[in-house]
């Protein structure tokens, strides 16, 4: 029994016993989240969400290292907690430059490299796009990175559980990624620095985390952390091959369902993308009828170019938001880059900046499989999907235009192309 | 996030479709905006006897137009010019913050319908161009000029 | 069922069902956190640590203010995640002062008041202090700041949870404090922000905590904090009534048994202070043997100016952390702010602030009690402490010198006064 | 925190107290650093027939203390003189990082008891001021200007 709170009751920080017990829990777990992608235990610093690692990374990085340069380069498919923590150096006379990807989301190291000044400091490149699931081919882009001397951040939060991940063998000095990527609770997340990487401190204070983030540390989140990274060691390979399957059914069978469909992303080998049903400013005419180059999981640096059960597709003439409250009628859960269904009422800009015209970005929809994902899900949305397309298609204005052979989406004089967060 | 009056207009969307030789047709947003709206009014007597629309957008823009088509039917032009965002908004139960331009279309829409009616109706009578709202002549009249500015006839 | 993660998996800001049972329950613990402390549940911004909610306040307050003025006001005794803050905004040009507090830890309004600037743009002074116990006349500090139209954070973290909290009462403009000061789970904390105060966000992304706090929430933690605030709010003056009492106990016993001690902070009515058993420089004379004014618990403001179950006191000649180690043993939990029980190996910065000598900082010991703290604990630690005191002081060399009437302070010639941290 | 070698010198310490009539007493540190140890020596034949100490200072600084003392009792001056902080920290099974600084108190107390009774020994016996190492005249020699520049004499 322990009478006093100490102060700091049960605090792994702390002297006393209390301390112990936690202590030892938040190292065993970071043990196990080192082990997962192949980093030293000490090289992990805990946060409480993606999010925070990524502002972490971004700000933390970039700032510790203002007198040298404030030239910073991402990917213009990175997630608003990178891109804002970008935006939010500007005032301080950081700059940035966003790298273009091709149009199945890959950053081309040679576009980094043109991004590259003699002022930069920072370079962040996702590993893999929660949106289109591309995945990068980060060991070659962290290299260049390295050649110039410039400190390479990843944000790993839609590749970590999907695919195997090797820190060491990537050659990162920082890797975000969190607890729900492999299932564990929310309020737990890493920030993987490499040894001697300075960064200076988001939430200063106390000298938790090795002295790179204050406050008392989230034990039971980071706990569970550790377990589900522990558990995903052993079972990644299985769940990925699992994932891989029934991505594959969807890419294979809803196209023989529904047409006018259009697979957004890496898709996979051999298969015949059908051209968009009208081609329109903006849309990229080498994106109709194109057969797309077979990827297999052996490419470029032996990862493959799509994370595991990620299906991304654009169901044209119908708006994401209102398939997604349908299939959520279904029970079945999915996300939308339509402007509609995002807070800030702007269409996807991993899609846009993908070279797909905001008129299709309006009709995305991303089925995004998890461990337990079974084939009775994948035939129930494949059951599903169609109906309602059909229903929301009979609906649209689009479509009805579409069948009496007009361009859905022709400019009609004196329109003004803006989102309509402008509207409200 | 939506009320259930929301996601029952979204679910099972009134007046759904287009109608044949329409006395007015009236369509706003556009795809890039991901809403747009197509309404189609028949009128007799003054009165919207048939009220129709397709759309594609959200949930909210769905339920917006059913919702917009039921208040309509039935009720004089001067009536249906009348109805506003916030009525629309207001018979839904609410709508989040972020989903109230939707209604803003709906009323947008079929007003514009009612407008194309009106201005198709004085082209026919008087074969000159009349301000839909007062009736004059637009070369005519001076108090017009604000409808004239916005496009409107 | 819901068969897919729809990129977010049961993200309380996700349109689809598996988003409305966590979004429901942050809600109905946001609810329960602000009448805890009578604010608008819509003003209760979620964090992960009191920490973060004091970096948040401290660096978003000041930056969004940067264009009117960068100086800043905050008590000599704040918490280091404020302090760390305050001094990570200097190379940014930001300037503070600190204000220096009573030897009982007090805030003088005075003192306030001319520390302030023109160009100053946050005030920021805790609540109550967590290692002396003292609570700041926060109503009468934070109108003065209101007359400079300045913003007011105060940091509850000692309040909440001890005393009654009415932050629409108190008059600030910000307020911190997590779930563990109601014995909530580590993970969870809040920051009062008043409807309407400009704030630059620390973590940035997407739109969660009405975008004044971006990172998928911890739901789990939230709502245990939502249920201990709920349980604090119905049960808090019996607790505090407990608290008081016990802490009495200590006040009252433990001078009869055990010579050379000094508490420190305001200490209960009546009570004469025993002098220190040796003046020496830097140590303020008029400490030794006052009559410590009485206070009740219905002083200026209505709050008590000591937080029940709080005691902090000097055992001369004895080092802290060496008294830690050995309570521990006994199952007691308590702490020091003695340099070597720090991480920082400093010497506590509140203690100095009060104007304790370093060495008698060193023998400091803090008694923290909880809800849960029994007559029985402080029985043992009644019988304990004793006889570990006259044990350390057998091998305390300066017990050995102040028996033999030698000055165990004095200082040797050519002695330098750096604390060991130095050293090592 | 600390390890299990550690806590049991901490809890028991080894030769405690003080020496009457100690042939060298040795003083480091400072309480307002929060540590503080002396050092008491009874040296018969060049030995270390006796060691005491007395610390005020944290687990780790009594810790030390009392395991320098054990390790130089029964030991020549020399082969005490010899004892280094890595020794000590070493014996106790390691030290936490930011207590490594205690192990260096330990071995200076010690090291400057027996310089104390080096010192007043050859004052006994010369009267005059020689270096306690090389034992010769300070006054006749350079190879002791280490020695005096340290003021070790
Ligand atoms: C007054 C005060 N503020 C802030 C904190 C920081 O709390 P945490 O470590 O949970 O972030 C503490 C911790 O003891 C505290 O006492
Ligand atoms: C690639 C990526 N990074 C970061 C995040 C942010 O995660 P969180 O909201 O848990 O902080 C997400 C969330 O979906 C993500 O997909």
């Amino acid at each position: 029994m322990l009478p006093f709170l100490g102060g700091d009751f049960g605090n792994p920080s702390s002297l006393h016993r209390y301390g112990t017990g936690p202590r030892q829990a938040v190292d065993a777990a970071r043990a196990q989240v080192a082990a997962l992608v192949n980093a030293r235990p000490d090289d992990i610093v805990f946060t409480a969400s993606a999010s925070e690692s990524n502002n972490l990374a971004i700000k933390g990085l970039a700032l510790s290292r203002g007198a040298k340069g404030r030239h910073i380069v991402a990917s213009a498919v990175e997630h608003v907690s990178v891109l804002e923590s970008l935006k939010s150096l500007c005032p301080l006379g950081y700059e940035f430059s966003l790298v273009p990807v091709d149009p199945e989301g890959r950053v081309e190291p040679d576009k980094l490299a043109a991004a590259m000044k003699t002022d930069t400091v920072l370079v962040s490149v996702m590993h893999a796009n929660y949106e289109v699931g591309t995945v990068q081919n980060i060991k070659e882009l962290a290299a260049l990175a390295r050649r110039y001397r410039v400190p390479f951040h990843s944000d790993g939060t839609a590749a970590v559980g999907r695919i195997s991940v090797d820190i060491a063998d990537l050659g990162v000095d920082a890797y975000t990624f969190p607890a729900m990527s492999v299932y564990g609770p929310k309020g737990a997340a890493a920030l993987y620095l490499k040894q001697g990487t300075r960064i200076q401190s988001l939430i200063e204070g106390g000298f938790q985390e090795r002295n790179r983030r204050a406050g008392t540390e989230d034990v039971a989140a980071i706990a569970g952390f550790g377990a589900a990274a522990a558990v995903t060691k052993t079972k990644l390979p299985e769940w990925s091959a699992a994932m891989t399957r029934l991505a594959q059914r969807i890419f294979t069978e809803l196209p023989k369902k529904l047409d006018h469909i259009v697979f957004t992303g890496p898709v996979p080998a051999g298969r015949v993308q059908p051209p968009f049903s009208s081609t329109e400013s903006g849309g990229s005419p080498s994106r109709a009828g194109r057969v797309q180059p077979p990827f297999s999981s052996t490419e470029s640096g032996g990862s493959p170019s799509r994370v595991p059960g990620q299906v991304s597709v654009v169901v044209e003439f119908v708006e994401g938001e209102a398939m997604l409250l349908f299939l959520d009628d279904e029970g079945i859960a999915a996300a939308s880059g339509s402007s509609c269904s995002a807070k800030t009422l702007k269409a996807s800009h991993v899609l846009l900046a993908m070279d797909l015209p905001h008129t299709k970005a309006q009709s995305s929809l991303v089925l995004t499989m998890g461990k337990d994902t079974t084939d009775a899900d994948v035939s129930l949305f494949l059951e599903k999907l169609p109906p309602i397309a059909a229903r929301l298609r009979e609906i649209s204005p689009l479509y009805a235009k579409f069948k009496k052979g007009e361009d859905p989406y022709a400019v009609k004089p004196g329109e003004t192309y803006e989102e309509h967060g402008e509207h409200g | 996030m939506y009320s259930e009056k929301v996601m029952e207009h979204f679910r099972s969307p009134r007046n759904v479709g287009e109608i044949d030789n329409a006395d007015g047709v009236g369509e706003v947003g556009n795809p890039v905006c991901g809403d747009m709206m197509t309404f189609w009014v028949k009128i007799e007597n003054g009165i919207l006897a048939d009220v129709k629309f397709k759309t594609f957008g959200c949930g909210a823009a769905i339920a917006v137009s059913s919702m917009v088509s039921e208040m309509a039917k039935g009720r004089t032009v001067e009536e249906a010019m009348k109805i506003s965002n916030a009525d629309v908004a207001k018979e839904l139960g609410g709508l989040p913050p972020n989903k109230l331009h939707c209604s803003n279309l709906g009323a947008d829409a079929l007003h514009r319908a009612i407008e194309n009616y009106l201005v198709k109706k004085r082209k026919a009578e008087k074969k000159d161009c009349h301000c839909p709202y007062c009736d004059t002549p637009i070369e005519a009249s001076e108090i017009c000029a604000p409808c004239k500015a916005q496009g409107r006839n």
